[in-house]
Formats: C-alpha cells, sequence, structure tokens
C-alpha cells in the first residue's frame, strides 16, 4: 500500500471529503443533513490520522489513537445531536434549519 | 500487485467521493442517509486497505452499525420532511456561496499544501516482501491503559455524557405520553376506583396547572 | 485450504503456479462452498424447527414432502421462488430492492471468521470476534431501507422494532463476549477456541490439565453468566421469540417483510435462519469449545497443520469431521433450545423488552467484567502487576479460589439486579397507573 | 401427568403454590419443563382422553380416527334393507324445524286416488347450507332421518351439494354399522312404524329410488303382468270419448287392442284371450268374485304356514259402488300378490332365496298398481273383472316365478307375462 499509492492521495480524498463535508453542513437545511455533513467532515479526519499513522511512523499507534477519540467524539455528537433534532421536532414540528429562529431579535 | 492496489485504492475513492455528493446533493433526506453509509463502508474499506484492521472493523461497528442507524431513525421521527418535493438545499446566492467556499478550500488551500509538502516517509524495510512492523490491537489497547489513560477516561466520561444528555434532551415528559394500560392494569385501577384510598392532601392546595400543550404547526407558520 | 490447494498444485503435480493464483483458487473454494452450506443450513433449520415445535405442540409437524418430511423446505422454497415479485406503487424501487440485498449479505460474510473444524477457518482474523458483530450490525441498515422504502407503517413499526432491539441488544452480547475475551487476552476466533482445551478447567489457566476438549468457558463462572446474558442476547438479535416483537404477526402483520414477497421475502427468510444458525454457533464456539471435543486434538496433533508440517492428511480427515460433528452437534443444540423457548414462552412487550436489555441485562454484563478481570487478576497476574498474595499459591489453588470468588460475586449480582429490576418494574407500573388514573377515570365512567 | 377427565365433570387443575423465595428467573425453568415433558412424551400415540401428552395427530387420509357414535355431519335417510322400503313418511317434521330451511320435500300421492300416501315422493337437502345441527334426526318420529359420518364432502360443483333422495338413502344396515348402540335403541319401534306404512302403500310408492334394480324387477313383472290389462286400462284411462261409447263396441274394442298388445308383447304362439261377450250380471259380484280368485290364487303360491291376513278380511261384505269393488279387489290382490311374494322367500331352492325375491315381488306390486289403474274407470264392471283376473294372474305368477319359472306357462290366458317373469328367473 505505502509503496503503491502515494500518501498525498491518501490526503487529496480525505480533503475531498471534508470539503464536500463542509459543503453539506453550510448547504442543507434540514437539520439532519447538516448533521450527515459534519460525520463526514469527522471521517475525513480519521482517513488523514490513519494515513499518517499507517505511511509516518506505523511502529506506533498513536494515529490510530486518535482516531478511536474521534470515533468516540463524533458518536456523542451524533447521539446529542439527533437528541436535540428530536427534540426540536418535536417543539416546532420541523426539522428545518432556518425554520428555527425564536432567538432572532 | 502494486497495480491492483491502485485500482482497488481508485476504486474505494472513487466511492467515497461519488457517495459524500450524493449525500449533499440527493433531495431525500433517507437516500443521503444510505449514501452517507455507503461513504461510511468506502472509508472503513480504506482503513483495511491501510492495514488497520481494528479501525476499519470500529469504523462498522461505530458508524454504519450505530450511527448510521441513529440518524435514519431521526429521520423516521420527523418524518414529514422526507417528501422529495421539499427544498433540501438553501437557495439562490447563499448556495453559490457555500459551493465557492467548499471548492476554493480544496483548489486553493488543500491540495496545494498536500502536494507541495514534503512528507517524511521513512523508508520501507530493506527487501521489498517483508512484512513491516505495524502496530496490532494489543498496541492499541496496551496504548489506552498507560499512554493515553487520562484521555482514554475522559473520553468515556464524554461519552457517558452524552449518553444522559442525549436522553435528558429527547426525553419525553411522562404526562405527555400516551399509553394503552393492559387488562390487569385496569383491574387494578377499577378496584381502586372502588375502593378509593384516605385522600392525604390538604384540602387548599391548588390544583395543578394545566399541561403545556405542544406548539401546532399554524402557529409555527407564523 | 491454502495449504492443501497449495499442495496438490505446486507439490503434487509441480505446476509452480504463482502465490496469488493459489490464493484466489483457494478462497474461491470455501466461498463457494460457504455459499452453497448457507442456504442448506437455512433449508434445514427450518424443517428442524417446525418438526421440533410441533413435538413440542403435540404434533407430528411436515411428513408428506420426502421421507419424513424432508424435502418439505425445497417444496416451500420452490413456492417462494415461483411467486410473483410484488413492488408496491408508493414504494422507494430501489431501497426496495436494495434492502434484502444489503440484508443478506452480511449474514453471509460471517461465514468468514467461523471456525467449522481444527484448521477449518476461511480467515482467521485477529479482530474476529469484532469483525462478527461489526458486520451483523449492517443487517440492520437493511431492515430500515426495507421498512422506510415499503412506504407501509406496518413495515415502518417493525422496522424501527427492530433496530431498536438489535441496537440495544448489540450491547449486551458484546459486552458479554468481552468477558471471555478479557479471559483469554485476544478477539481471534480460532485462539479462543484453542484456549478451551483441558478437561473442565482450561489448560491455559492450570497447566498439566489433561486435554479432552472440554475445558469450556461454560464451566466457569463468567463464562456461564456470560452465556447466559449471549444467549438472551443472541435471541434478540436473531429476533427469535420470546423477543420477536419486530414480526410480531399478531400485532403489526409480518414488520419490515410485510411488501415483500417471492423471492426477496426468501432472501429475509434466508438471512433471519442464517444469523440463527450463526448465532447459535458462534455461542457454541465461544462458550461450548466450538470444535473442542473428545479426540479432536489427539487427532489433530497427529495431522498436516502449519506447526507438524509431516503429519497424515488422514488425520486431517479424522479431525475435520469429528470437529464439525462437535461443532454442528452443539449448533443444532442450542437452535433446539431456541425452539424450545419459542415453545415455552410467550412474546414481550415492547417495553419490557428494553427495560429488560437496559436494566438489566447490561448492569449484570458489566458485573460480569468485573469478576473476570478478578478472575484474570487471581489466575494470570503475579508480583510485576502488583499481586503479590498470589505468589505461593499452586495453580490448582489459585483457580478454585478465583472460581469460588467469581461465583459468589456473579451470584450475589444476579440476585440483587433481578430484585432490583423486578422491584422498579413493579415501581414503574404504580407510578403509571397513578399519574394516568384521572384521565382514566373519565374515560372510564 | 394425567386429568381424570369425565363428561360434565368440570375440572379444577392446581396450579402449585409459589414457593416463596427463589432463584429469580427459576419460574422460566418451570414453564420450559412443562414444554420438554410435552416434548419428551409426543414420541409415541396419544392414549385416550386422559392422557395430556403423546402425538395427538391423525394422519388422516390413511389413519381416520374412529367417530363416536353420536358423531353428526350431514343428514341421511333410512330404508329397510328387506323390504327396500324408505322409513320417511313425509311428516314434514324435519322441514319444520331445520333451522337453516334446507329441507324440502313432496309427499307422495296415490296415483289411482290422488290422496297423500305415507312415503316421501322427493325429499331435497341442501347440503351447502345444512348446518349440522342434528335436530331433523332429534325431531323425526320415524327414525328416518339420521345424521351421517361421512365428512368428506368437498366438491368443484356447488350443484352436487344440493341433494336429492337417491343419493340421500342408506340402508339400515349401513346406520346400524356406524351407530350401533343408537340403532339398537329406536330399532323395534321404527321397524313396527315402518310395517305399518308399508301397508298403506300402494304399488312401488316408498321405495328407495336408488335400488334401480329392485324397483325395475318388480316393475318389469308388473308390466308383463299389466299387458293383459291394458287393453281395458287404456281406454278405460281416456274415458272422456270413451263414455260416449256403447258397452259392446266398448268390449270388441277393448278385444282388439288387447289382442294387439298381446301379440306385441308376447310375439309368437300367443293366443289372444278370449273377452267374456256378455256382460257380466252384477258388477259387485263380480268384483268379489276377482277378488277371491286372487286371493286363492295367492294363497296358492304361499307357503302353508303364512297366516291367512287378506283371507280373513270381509270378503262377503258387497260394496255398493262399482270403483269400489274394483279398488277393493286390487287392494286384495296387492296384498295377495305381496303375500305371494313373501311365500316365496321360504322357496325350497334356498340358494335362490335372495335372488327370487326381487324377481317375484316387484311384479306383484305392478300388477296391483296396473289393476288399481284399471279400477279407476267408473262404471265399467268388464274392465274392473278383466283386472282382478289380471291381477290374480299376475300374482299367481309371481308366486310361482318365485319357486318355478314354468309356473306362468300353465296359467294359460296371460301368456304375455311369461316372458317377463321367466327372463327374470333366468337373470337370478
Amino acid at each position: 500500500m505505502t509503496a503503491a499509492v502515494p500518501l498525498e492521495a491518501v490526503l487529496v480524498v480525505a480533503g475531498a471529503l471534508f470539503c464536500i463535508g463542509l459543503f453539506g453542513a453550510l448547504s442543507r437545511r434540514n437539520l439532519v443533513g447538516v448533521l450527515m455533513g459534519i460525520e463526514l467532515m469527522l471521517n475525513a479526519v480519521n482517513i488523514n490520522l490513519v494515513a499518517f499513522w499507517r505511511y509516518l511512523e506505523p511502529r506506533f499507534i498513536s494515529g490510530q489513537t486518535f482516531a478511536i477519540f474521534i470515533i468516540c467524539v463524533a458518536a456523542a455528537e451524533a447521539a446529542v445531536g439527533l437528541a436535540m433534532v428530536i427534540a426540536i421536532y418535536r417543539n416546532w414540528l420541523t426539522v428545518n434549519a432556518d425554520a428555527v429562529d425564536s432567538l432572532r431579535g | 500487485m502494486a497495480t491492483v492496489i491502485q485500482i482497488i485504492f481508485g476504486l474505494i475513492a472513487a466511492l467515497i467521493v461519488g457517495a459524500a455528493v450524493m449525500v449533499v446533493t440527493v433531495r431525500n433526506v433517507i437516500h443521503a442517509a444510505l449514501w452517507l453509509i455507503a461513504c461510511f463502508f468506502g472509508v472503513g474499506a480504506l482503513y483495511l486497505l491501510l492495514e488497520a484492521e481494528f479501525l476499519a472493523v470500529v469504523q462498522v461497528l461505530v458508524y454504519v452499525g450505530a450511527i448510521s442507524i441513529l440518524i435514519l431513525f431521526a429521520i423516521m421521527l420527523t418524518r414529514q420532511v422526507t417528501g422529495e418535493g421539499v427544498r433540501q438545499l438553501v437557495g439562490g446566492w447563499r448556495l453559490w456561496l457555500t459551493a465557492a467556499i467548499s471548492a476554493l478550500l480544496f483548489a486553493v488551500a488543500i491540495v496545494p499544501t498536500v502536494i507541495s509538502h514534503s512528507w517524511n516517509v521513512p523508508a520501507p524495510p530493506a527487501p521489498p516482501g517483508t512484512p513491516e512492523p505495524l502496530a496490532g490491537v494489543a498496541e492499541l489497547g496496551r496504548a489506552f491503559v498507560y499512554e493515553f489513560l487520562l484521555q482514554f477516561q475522559v473520553a468515556g466520561v464524554l461519552l457517558t455524557v452524552a449518553l444522559i444528555g442525549a436522553i435528558v434532551i429527547a426525553f419525553e415528559e411522562r404526562a405527555r405520553r400516551r399509553r394503552v394500560l393492559t387488562l390487569a392494569e385496569e383491574h387494578e385501577l377499577r378496584k381502586r376506583l372502588a375502593h378509593p384510598p384516605p385522600v392525604e392532601a390538604p384540602a387548599g392546595e391548588p390544583a395543578p396547572a394545566p399541561r403545556a400543550t405542544p406548539i401546532s404547526e399554524g402557529e409555527v407558520q407564523q | 485450504m491454502y495449504d492443501i490447494v497449495n499442495g496438490l498444485i505446486n507439490t503434487t503435480f509441480g505446476w509452480n503456479w504463482p502465490g496469488w493464483v493459489i490464493a484466489l483458487i483457494s478462497h474461491l473454494l470455501v466461498t463457494t462452498l460457504l455459499f452453497a452450506i448457507a442456504p442448506f443450513q437455512m433449508l434445514f433449520l427450518t424443517y428442524y424447527e417446525r418438526r421440533a415445535i410441533a413435538r413440542m405442540q403435540d404434533r407430528i409437524g411436515p411428513n408428506r414432502v420426502g421421507p419424513a418430511g424432508l424435502l418439505q423446505p425445497i417444496a416451500d422454497g420452490v413456492k417462494m421462488f415461483t411467486k410473483e415479485d410484488i413492488v408496491p406503487a408508493a414504494a422507494d424501487r430501489w431501497v426496495h430492492f436494495l434492502a434484502p440485498c444489503v440484508v443478506v449479505a452480511p449474514t453471509m460474510l460471517m461465514f468468514a471468521v467461523l471456525p467449522w473444524g481444527p484448521g477449518m477457518v476461511p480467515v482467521d482474523l485477529n479482530v474476529g470476534l469484532l469483525f462478527f458483530f461489526a458486520i451483523s450490525s449492517i443487517s440492520a441498515v437493511g431492515l430500515l431501507m426495507a421498512g422506510l422504502a415499503s412506504s407501509n407503517k406496518f413495515a415502518l413499526l417493525g422496522a424501527m422494532r427492530a433496530v431498536a432491539q438489535m441496537v440495544s441488544y448489540e450491547i449486551p452480547a458484546v459486552l458479554s463476549l468481552l468477558a471471555v475475551v478479557m479471559l483469554t487476552g485476544t478477539l481471534s476466533i480460532v485462539q479462543l477456541i484453542e484456549a478451551q482445551a483441558g478437561l473442565f478447567i482450561s489448560s491455559a489457566d492450570v497447566p498439566g490439565v489433561p486435554d479432552l476438549g472440554l475445558g469450556w468457558f461454560i464451566f466457569t463462572p463468567v463464562g456461564l453468566l456470560a452465556f447466559i446474558v449471549f444467549f438472551i442476547a443472541a435471541l434478540a438479535e436473531g429476533e427469535r421469540t420470546p423477543f420477536d416483537i419486530p414480526e410480531a404477526d399478531s400485532e403489526i402483520v409480518a414488520g419490515y417483510m410485510t411488501e415483500y414477497s417471492g423471492m426477496k421475502f426468501g432472501l429475509f427468510y434466508l438471512a433471519q435462519y442464517v444469523l440463527n444458525f450463526l448465532l447459535c454457533a458462534i455461542a457454541a464456539v465461544i462458550f461450548f469449545g466450538g470444535w473442542q471435543g473428545p479426540g479432536v486434538g489427539w487427532l489433530y496433533d497427529r495431522a498436516i497443520s502449519p506447526a507438524n508440517p509431516d503429519g497424515n492428511w488422514v488425520f486431517n480427515l479424522l479431525a475435520g469431521f469429528l470437529g464439525v460433528f462437535y461443532l454442528l452437534a452443539k449448533t443444532y443444540a442450542f437452535f433446539f433450545v431456541m425452539v424450545w423457548l419459542r415453545g415455552a414462552f410467550p412474546r414481550l412487550r415492547v417495553d419490557q423488552l428494553m427495560d429488560f436489555g437496559w436494566k438489566f441485562l447490561i448492569p449484570l454484563t458489566l458485573v460480569n467484567i468485573v469478576s473476570a478481570a478478578i478472575w484474570v487478576a487471581l489466575l494470570r497476574w503475579g508480583p510485576e502487576q502488583g499481586i503479590t498474595f498470589t505468589q505461593n499459591w499452586t495453580p490448582i489453588l489459585r483457580w478454585g479460589v478465583a472460581f469460588a470468588v467469581t461465583l459468589a460475586v456473579n451470584i450475589v449480582a444476579y440476585i440483587a439486579l433481578a430484585r432490583i429490576f423486578a422491584a422498579s418494574q413493579a415501581e414503574q407500573g404504580r407510578i403509571d397507573l397513578d399519574e394516568y388514573r384521572d384521565t382514566l377515570t373519565a374515560t372510564l365512567r | 401427568m394425567t386429568v381424570k377427565i369425565e363428561r360434565g365433570q368440570i375440572v379444577t387443575v392446581e396450579r402449585g403454590k409459589r414457593t416463596a423465595r427463589r432463584l429469580p428467573g427459576m419460574g422460566l425453568l418451570d414453564g420450559m419443563a412443562v414444554v420438554w415433558k410435552h416434548w419428551a412424551g409426543s414420541f409415541r400415540k396419544n392414549q385416550g382422553f386422559n392422557d395430556i401428552h403423546g402425538v395427538f395427530t391423525y394422519e388422516y387420509p390413511e389413519e381416520r380416527p374412529k367417530l363416536p357414535e353420536a358423531y353428526r355431519n350431514m343428514p341421511i335417510l333410512l330404508y329397510d334393507d328387506e323390504t327396500s322400503h324408505e322409513l320417511c313418511t313425509s311428516c314434514f317434521q324435519c322441514e319444520r324445524i331445520c333451522p337453516p330451511q334446507v329441507i324440502h320435500m313432496t309427499q307422495a300421492k296415490d296415483p289411482a286416488t290422488g290422496k297423500p300416501v305415507p312415503a316421501v315422493a322427493e325429499f331435497v337437502i341442501e347440503y351447502d347450507a345444512c348446518m349440522s345441527c342434528g335436530f331433523c334426526a332429534e325431531v323425526c318420529p320415524f327414525d328416518a332421518i339420521k345424521m351421517d359420518h361421512e365428512f368428506e364432502l368437498s366438491t368443484a360443483d356447488h350443484q352436487k351439494l344440493t341433494v336429492f333422495k337417491e343419493q340421500l338413502n342408506r340402508p339400515i344396515s349401513y346406520y346400524e354399522r356406524i351407530a350401533p348402540t343408537m340403532w339398537a335403541e329406536v330399532r323395534d319401534g321404527a321397524m313396527k312404524k315402518l310395517q305399518g306404512n308399508i301397508k298403506r302403500r300402494p304399488d312401488v310408492i316408498g321405495m328407495a329410488p336408488n335400488l334401480a334394480e329392485k324397483i325395475a324387477a318388480r316393475r318389469r313383472e308388473l308390466e308383463a303382468a299389466a299387458a293383459a290389462a291394458t287393453a281395458p286400462a287404456a281406454p278405460a284411462a281416456a274415458p272422456a270419448e270413451g263414455r260416449k261409447l256403447t258397452p259392446e263396441e266398448k268390449a270388441a274394442k277393448l278385444a282388439a287392442i288387447k289382442a294387439a298388445n298381446a301379440a306385441k308383447k308376447a310375439g309368437d304362439t300367443v293366443e289372444p284371450p278370449v273377452a267374456p261377450a256378455g256382460a257380466a250380471p252384477a258388477d259387485e259380484k263380480a268384483a268379489r268374485l276377482a277378488a277371491i280368485r286372487a286371493k286363492n290364487a295367492a294363497r296358492k303360491g304361499e307357503a302353508p304356514d303364512a297366516p291367512p291376513v287378506v283371507a280373513g278380511e270381509p270378503a262377503g261384505e258387497a260394496p255398493p259402488a262399482d270403483e269400489k269393488a274394483a279398488r277393493l279387489a286390487a287392494i286384495r290382490a296387492k296384498n295377495a300378490a305381496r303375500k305371494a311374494a313373501e311365500g316365496s322367500d321360504g322357496a325350497p331352492v334356498e340358494a335362490n332365496v335372495a335372488a327370487t325375491e326381487p324377481a317375484a315381488a316387484p311384479p306383484a306390486a305392478g300388477a296391483a298398481t296396473s289393476a288399481a289403474e284399471a279400477a279407476t274407470a267408473p262404471a265399467d264392471e268388464k274392465a274392473a273383472r278383466l283386472a282382478a283376473i289380471r291381477a290374480k294372474n299376475a300374482a299367481r305368477k309371481a308366486a310361482g316365478g318365485g319357486s318355478d319359472a314354468a309356473a306362468p306357462t300353465t296359467t294359460g290366458n296371460v301368456d304375455s307375462g311369461g316372458p317377463g317373469a321367466s327372463d327374470d328367473a333366468a337373470l337370478s
């Protein structure tokens, strides 16, 4: 793997994934869609970490450890975020991010 | 062998990027969630290609088995927005602005940086074909309980707090819930109604406040 | 399989094919074999279940098609495949089409790490156990797809129930296996089986125990409790009675399968029975030694293996047959227990199911992990880990003390948790009753 | 575990006291133990009502359950094996009580008089709507309708579920086989009532229509016997134009027709019987004479130990009207014929008993019927006398046909009956 595919290729894929996730998080109106975009971004970061681990220092485990921490954070974020989506839906009967604007002056 | 790996990498990269594009563009949120699962799979396959087996399995277990399920569940619980006719993306200049930001970030910031930077990749082992010494699952476990013990515990606390927080946020007031009594419970209730227990509450206690009704859709429209 | 194919082609015929061709051939062979075995298991299990449940209900069961009704599943299959494939007009066509595939594929993948006999495992992953459960959680996605794509409220309800149940019960299942993983210190299924040699005491725990292939984890308190929890969780994962809530046909027609017919329905059916088989098999592998049994180890010592290259292939064959026999006997025995439970118990309610999983099984497995830690500390650890008082104990004494302590911990935890659970359930009912009294009083009058 | 179960007994199953402080989850094991017992006990057959274990399944097409006697599925009609007379008298009780109203019947009428006879002409049950309540069988005063044990009634043809008398009829022996004790309880009364009813049934009325050969045999003989009488009977049956004829012309015509018929029937070597040229002196006298002759002839044929019931009847009584006399003669002739038929059972050739009985009895009945038909013509003493003679001959022939096939030929003037009877004898 390391011989066949250069590190840059993996990083470019991860960068593309990150940008697509960013676009999704910014442009989706649906709160669930926003969360999906954020998950894509976290995955891109994970790919980066694993690629760095594999290419740069395969004898040490830090990269994978970081990736697992990020998975933890992603899981927590998804749980809390979706709980919020459900709570919002229950109170506003919509999951449109633009509609939830009661704090606007 | 190198060509095979390159082909596989290309396929996986295409799957990841293509699925991600579908995630952010399809109208149906359910389809978006399914494309998201495909994307997660691609990422898991990439981990396998990078020889991080444990992480690949964890990716499948956590992302495919849990997070995507959670997302689908949330979609189901907020089901009225999944219709095809609903506009899913922000409109007008905002859409173009976000697209431009993302594209510029990718084209101007990420790609040149990644390409131009000289990565300090260590030389492969002397005779090609000998297995590289790779850190495995055992090292991972050891790292968690020696090197990263504090972080590990913080992550555990984070997960616990997230669990509790999610429950608290999504918890529905008991009084709002509807529940059908079983026959046994109804029987018990009838018995109690026939023989009411002595009332202990003082007579002057004010009546409980009426339950908060959820805001109806009409109010939201205004 | 790689070794056998390699020996046949390169040594016997002397063709000197490259390694990847041999790997491809051997993997294709194994895959073909497994894809032939899986539907056969499904066919046999449906027949087996129907016969067994019929006997429990004082009936005979299918006995018309073929000798003793053995061809009944084939007749059913022919019927199923000749039925019309109906897609509802309101359905999401592609998702509706993909859902059965997404359900079936993971169950087939799960065969990849299941060892059938000594040296007979398709892939020996070092994270095999985790792989098994990670893959099994994918089928939940397929169920959700089926439910969402059908545009049917029963399908949707069934899918939600199925997924909630599978996600909830994955946790006790994995946690209970975690206790066993702690005992052995490995996630590889092959090594888990090899750790179960011995005679009621694993020879890994006490050296010098005669190896009859009976050092199963079920004979330790930790393994026993883990097995009970795992089996209950497996019932829920495989949607077996009393946890067959997702396809409760008296409530929601057929759950997520409601809008499926013909071959697609058959695929769901296939996935379900193959999953049941795999869950029984993995229970047999992890707690009952898999192919371990009297004679297999002795035979395999004389066979061709990586450790013993100049063995006799006859012993390979004999050890393989005996090992597969032991594994299948244990698996079918567990499936019989599943059928037995189906004959004995009624279906749970959804809230009962969730309460039982989250409030009873998960705490129990957590306690079990603590006793697994005690077991490991007493048996394995020495002064370098800070355990000094077991320094001068003989292995059998260590084992005995560990057994007594973990047994006590598990029994006390079980009784206490059961009491607490029962009390909380009663309290819950009482609170509900009080809260709804006003509204119901109005309704009843 | 066996629970003693008897009819009408309420069984109380003790559930056992809950043991107070057990390990949690043990109740589940108790439940599983119950199922295990059933599974372990299922490798043998169930032993009966007091056994709650064992396989209860009957492997149906091969293995048929022994149905209890009181099992009821669909109603059937019974007929007597010996006389082949139906027990049903069309009293309409079942039709009235039937809750889904699926029983329909018409009462048989005497063709001679148009008066109802205690027999059923047609009986229809709509099996498709029948609810198998068994009320019809309960209410039947003659035990003619009973509930069958046959349950394989499924058919692709809906029309087949409207069942007529031919398909409803079952011999008593069939019912006796499926419900022996229940039949034994009612047998004597039912048979007694049947005997009484048979006496009131003229001709073949009341015989089971599905016994075609019996009826056919009887009818053949009857027709053979009636051949002689058709000549007087046929014009008599058309009295509208015959009324204007003078007696002489009538007699001549009759003779001619009769001769023609006889020639047609008998074919060769049969000389037409000579019709009496002169009118009979007194109608009633002639009728009585004919009756007595018939009676005598019958008695000749019958077994010596048979009680002369018919002979004891007031033969000397003089009926005032012609028709009455004729009818009386016909009835007597019929009775005599039956006697003769019964007597022929005791005929010397034992092996032929079963065969001769169907051969002899129906023709006798047929003769009586045709005699009665002939007697419907009023004010025709000649015809009446002829009928009586014919009846006598038929009766004699019937008696003779039973024991001796050659007997009819010796009687001379009614040769036309010969071929039929001897055919029957030859067949038998």
